[in-house]
């Protein structure tokens, strides 16, 4: 039996079934999370092997052929996202348990946890146009109702600020939508792909293009629309920063931009260089202007959420190089800043679980007495900046390497120059927080958020190690799902439909 | 054409209110007033002059109807505009209870 | 196709009161007035579902703005205050971006079929098959629940999550002491 | 939440049967006329709603009523997601339409579409009575 609308009838159904467990026995809840989570994880692996057989994988809703019914389109591409979302996930659910012990209203948490986890899961799955709107909106209220959830005044203000600006993305691409539907009327992802073949170029094109990148520029966080991001990150609890910063903005703005850029419109940089070096524009903005206003900040989440902006830049980089190799390194990127940025939020919010302060001013000397978060951070941290041979060295390289081959040299040497930045805001944060000396006594941190924690460690370790196989057997064949343009759609209309 | 400028119309009405009202339930008004616009925009370009409704009510005659897809859409669109509405305006009733004023340059706990 | 045009107009004029007006709760009832004319709208374009949808959501959105409202205040200070500079700053931007947006976007639908020439590509394909392959006779019904039911069912997932998000919310205290 | 006067309530009770038999109308007629789900659903949630505002509701029975209403939300829920998968089940496609047909234009026809509605009417109505339960009656929801 297939497996591919499980991804999304799990959560789902574990959400619907959370409320009524809720009312049965209280601890019930987080351990079906949990379980669920886990098994979600198991299912991606899986995922992974069946991409490995075929290209792509096209699955019938209620068996309708593509333009009549919606399609689930899973490629490799897909196979990777669903991975590292069932990661992060699986981790954020664990370090969940005990952070949730001080706060209220556990079985909400957990529904609106799992239903996220089923929007983010449905877009990356997805095969077409309004489909992906709809789960991006499921998990786009979702996450607005959890940056509020501890109900305090700033994180009330957070969550309207960050709905306000989440709500013009949204809404801009379903205008998008409207625009697109009335000129080529099919919403099949492969169907229009074919359709704005004949209309490649004209002003039409370019403008439905520019608003889906407008759209998808608010969510992910670029610099001229990240007002919204610098709030809500540190305000939202701990668990969730790590969701929203490791896989929330990537999937929401990063994933269906390079998906519809790519395989939609099919835009290349063969044909259009100019709307990629665009591109790289607006990621060099965000990695410039976020990193140096991350070394101003005092607030240890907030300092982490301007890091996280910069970080995004450096995907977008990737995929505006728009060669192979760029393409690889961005979609490495996607893997190893959402390992390390869940990573170092889990520590934030292991120092908030401990002594429930995050001006870097007011800790210090954190590292002695709380050495699994210190080591923590320290790896994380170093993965971010880029040092072999945690993942994010690899990915980096992956994304100089295509500059180089893309001609671009002084890309390359910005690329490693700018990694001094995120050197500079991290070194203040180890330097604060962890090096000197304290006579406080904190209590320590639980047991279900260190192994949270050592998970990712050991992840972001092994996958640095071992980044060769890594490389040939999943991401490779991501960064060809994408690079292969106008492709996608014979693929999806002649594709492999699995069944009994 | 001016029925499909008078939605975008619309829109920028609603995008006004975001932009420059600095009351939270004009804000949430301006998001109801997008939302219509981008339906109604949706509900529009799917017509067709002279056809009726796509409800079949005899099997044998020729269908002439208008579209149907965008009409589900809309339908979906509609209640998703629901739901954000009613979350945002929880959000501003607990924002006012804490402090006592729908202002927003008066509620400014946050930099930036 | 005059009746269009009145209420289009009437819609527009709704929208501006609602924005503009001191009172909340006269505000809330002109936005009721502009869902009311949308509604009226969709009839005229042969969408009685949407039409019925239409209605029985606007009701329900405006109890629940006057439920809040009624909870709180009904007085806009905002209005007729002095403009702060930032204000002003956004307002420059704003119309700026407006007019552009406006010249893009007509530009844009200058190329999409007119008003009332829908190309029905895919939906023709649905009028000719809907009924024999689904048996329902409402072929709005056929696609929202047969051939396009993923996306029901994530309408009716975003409704719980909002029912969820909104009782999670009104909770009494967020964190235990 | 107090009550109103008594010729609001004496109206409510003549009106309310019919309010709700309208929208259970509504929901079963959806793949025949205009209307569905959706629209009944809400309809349903308006009878809720009227009943609360004319009679007013004190504190117990609003806690109860709103435990009640997300169990049938949930229960709605697992109904619509319990129908695709016995597509998947029965014949091994998500959202397969696995019922017979039968004729056009009866009310037992269109296969899966009428059990769908049913699911998202109870749904809905469930839904939307919470909601407004939660904005505009109780005062703080009380912690679980």
């Amino acid at each position: 039996m297939t497996i591919i609308p499980l991804y999304i009838a799990i959560p789902l159904i574990s959400a619907f079934l959370i409320p009524i467990l809720g009312k049965i026995y209280k601890p019930l809840v987080w351990m079906f999370s949990t379980m669920v989570s886990f098994a979600l994880f198991i299912l991606s692996l899986y995922g992974i092997v069946l991409t490995q057989e075929t290209s792509l994988i096209v699955y019938k809703m209620g068996n309708w052929a593509p333009p009549l019914g919606i399609v689930m389109a899973f490629d490799s591409f897909s196979a990777f996202m669903v991975l590292v979302i069932a990661i992060i996930v699986f981790a954020c659910c664990l370090f969940s348990i005990r952070f949730l012990s001080n706060y209220t209203g556990q079985w909400k948490f957990y529904t609106l946890f799992m239903l996220m986890t089923a929007g983010i899961m449905g877009i990356v799955i997805t095969g077409d146009l309004f489909n992906m709107f709809v789960f991006l909106e499921i998990a786009a209220i979702a996450s607005y109702a959890l940056v509020a959830f501890g109900l305090k005044g700033e994180q009330l203000e957070a969550s309207f600020k960050y709905m306000v600006m989440g709500e013009i993305g949204g809404l801009t691409f379903l205008l998008a939508i409207a625009l697109l539907y009335a000129k080529v009327s099919t919403l099949n992802l492969a169907d229009i792909s074919m359709s704005l073949q004949t209309i490649h170029g004209t002003t039409f094109f370019w403008m439905v293009l520019g608003l889906i990148v407008f759209a998808f520029s608010i969510k992910a966080a670029l610099v001229p629309f990240h007002s919204w991001c610098p709030d809500a990150y540190p305000a939202a609890l701990a668990p969730i920063s790590s969701l929203l910063a490791g896989v929330c903005t990537k999937v929401f703005g990063i994933y269906t931009l390079a998906r519809i850029i790519f395989n939609v419109f099919a835009v290349s940089r063969a044909t259009d260089p100019w709307f990629f070096n665009i591109l790289i524009g607006m990621g060099l903005l965000s990695i410039i202007f976020a990193g140096l206003t991350a070394l101003n900040q005092k607030d240890y989440k907030r300092l982490l959420a301007y890091s996280s902006i910069s970080q995004v830049g450096f995907i977008l980089l990737g995929f505006g190089i728009g060669n192979y190799f760029g393409v690889v390194g961005a979609i490495f990127y996607i893997l190893a800043h959402g390992l390390s940025k869940a990573l170092l939020f889990f520590t934030s919010g292991s120092i908030v679980h401990s002594i429930d302060k995050t001006n870097i001013a007011d800790l210090s000397g954190l590292g002695e007495q709380m050495p699994t978060t210190a080591w923590s951070f320290r790896i994380g941290a170093m993965s971010v900046i880029g040092l072999p041979p945690f993942v994010g060295f690899w990915a980096k390289l992956f994304i100089i390497i295509g500059a180089v081959k893309a001609g671009m040299i002084w890309i390359a040497i910005l690329t490693g120059a700018l990694s001094i930045l995120s050197l500079a805001y991290l070194l203040k944060i180890e330097n604060n927080v962890f090096m000197k000396k304290t006579t406080a006594i904190i209590k320590g941190t639980p047991f279900t958020m260190r192994i949270a924690m050592v998970f990712m460690v050991v992840l972001i370790v092994v996958l640095g190690l071992g980044f060769q196989p890594f490389v040939d057997f999943i991401i490779g064949p991501a960064a060809h799902a994408l690079l292969r343009g106008v492709e996608y759609a014979h693929l999806v209309f002649e594709g492999v439909v699995t069944g009994f | 054409m001016i029925i499909f400028v008078s939605c975008i119309l619309l829109f920028l009405i609603g995008l006004y209110a975001i932009v420059i009202k600095r009351n939270l339930i004009k804000i949430a008004i301006g998001f109801a007033l997008i939302e219509y616009a981008v339906n109604l925009l949706f509900a529009l370009v799917g017509f067709k002059r002279g056809a009726l409704a796509p409800i079949i009510t005899q099997i044998d005659t020729p269908h002439h109807f208008v579209d149907p897809i965008p009409q589900a859409l809309v339908l979906t669109a509609i209640v998703i505009a629901l739901g954000t509405t009613a979350l945002m305006l929880t959000v501003i009733l607990r924002i006012y209870n804490q402090y006592k004023t729908f202002d927003i340059a008066k509620i400014k706990k946050l930099t930036g | 196709m005059i009746e269009l045009y009145l209420f289009l107009g009437f819609m527009l004029v709704a929208a501006i009161i609602a924005t503009e007006i001191k009172d909340l709760l006269a505000a809330v009832i002109s936005l009721g007035a502009v869902g009311f004319s949308i509604a009226i709208i969709f009839i005229f374009v042969q969408a009685p579902d949407l039409a019925i949808v239409q209605i029985v959501v606007e009701i329900l959105t405006v109890v629940v703005f006057v439920a809040v409202i009624l909870r709180t205040t009904h007085l806009d200070e905002t209005i007729g205050k002095k403009l702060a500079g930032s204000q002003i700053l956004a307002a420059v931007l704003f119309a700026g971006f407006a007019v552009l947006f406006l010249i893009v976007s007509i530009r844009a639908l200058q190329q999409i079929p007119a008003f009332g020439h829908a190309t029905m590509k895919v939906a023709s394909e649905y009028i000719r098959i809907g009924l024999s392959q689904t048996g329902g006779a409402n072929l709005v019904a056929d696609v929202i629940l047969d051939f396009r039911a993923l996306d029901t069912l994530g309408e009716a997932t975003v409704l719980f999550t909002s029912v969820i998000g909104v009782v999670a919310l009104m909770r009494k205290t967020g964190r235990k002491k | 939440m107090k009550g109103m006067s008594a010729i609001v309530k004496s109206i409510t009770n003549i009106t309310i049967g019919f309010i709700f038999l309208y929208g259970v109308y509504i929901i079963l007629h959806g793949h025949l006329t205009p209307g569905g789900g959706f629209a009944g659903g809400v309809i349903i949630a308006g009878v809720f709603v009227l009943k609360v505002l004319a009679f007013g509701v004190d504190k117990s029975a609003e806690k109860k009523s709103s435990t009640i209403a997300s169990i049938f939300e949930s229960i709605g829920g697992l109904l619509f997601v319990g129908v695709a998968l016995l597509g998947l089940i029965v014949m091994g496609t998500f959202f397969l339409n696995f019922l017979p047909k039968g004729e056009p234009f009866r009310l037992l026809s269109a296969g899966i579409i009428p059990l769908c509605n049913i699911a998202i009417g109870i749904k809905v109505g469930a839904g939307l009575f919470s909601i407004f339960l939660a904005l505009a009656a109780v005062k703080y929801i009380m912690e679980d």
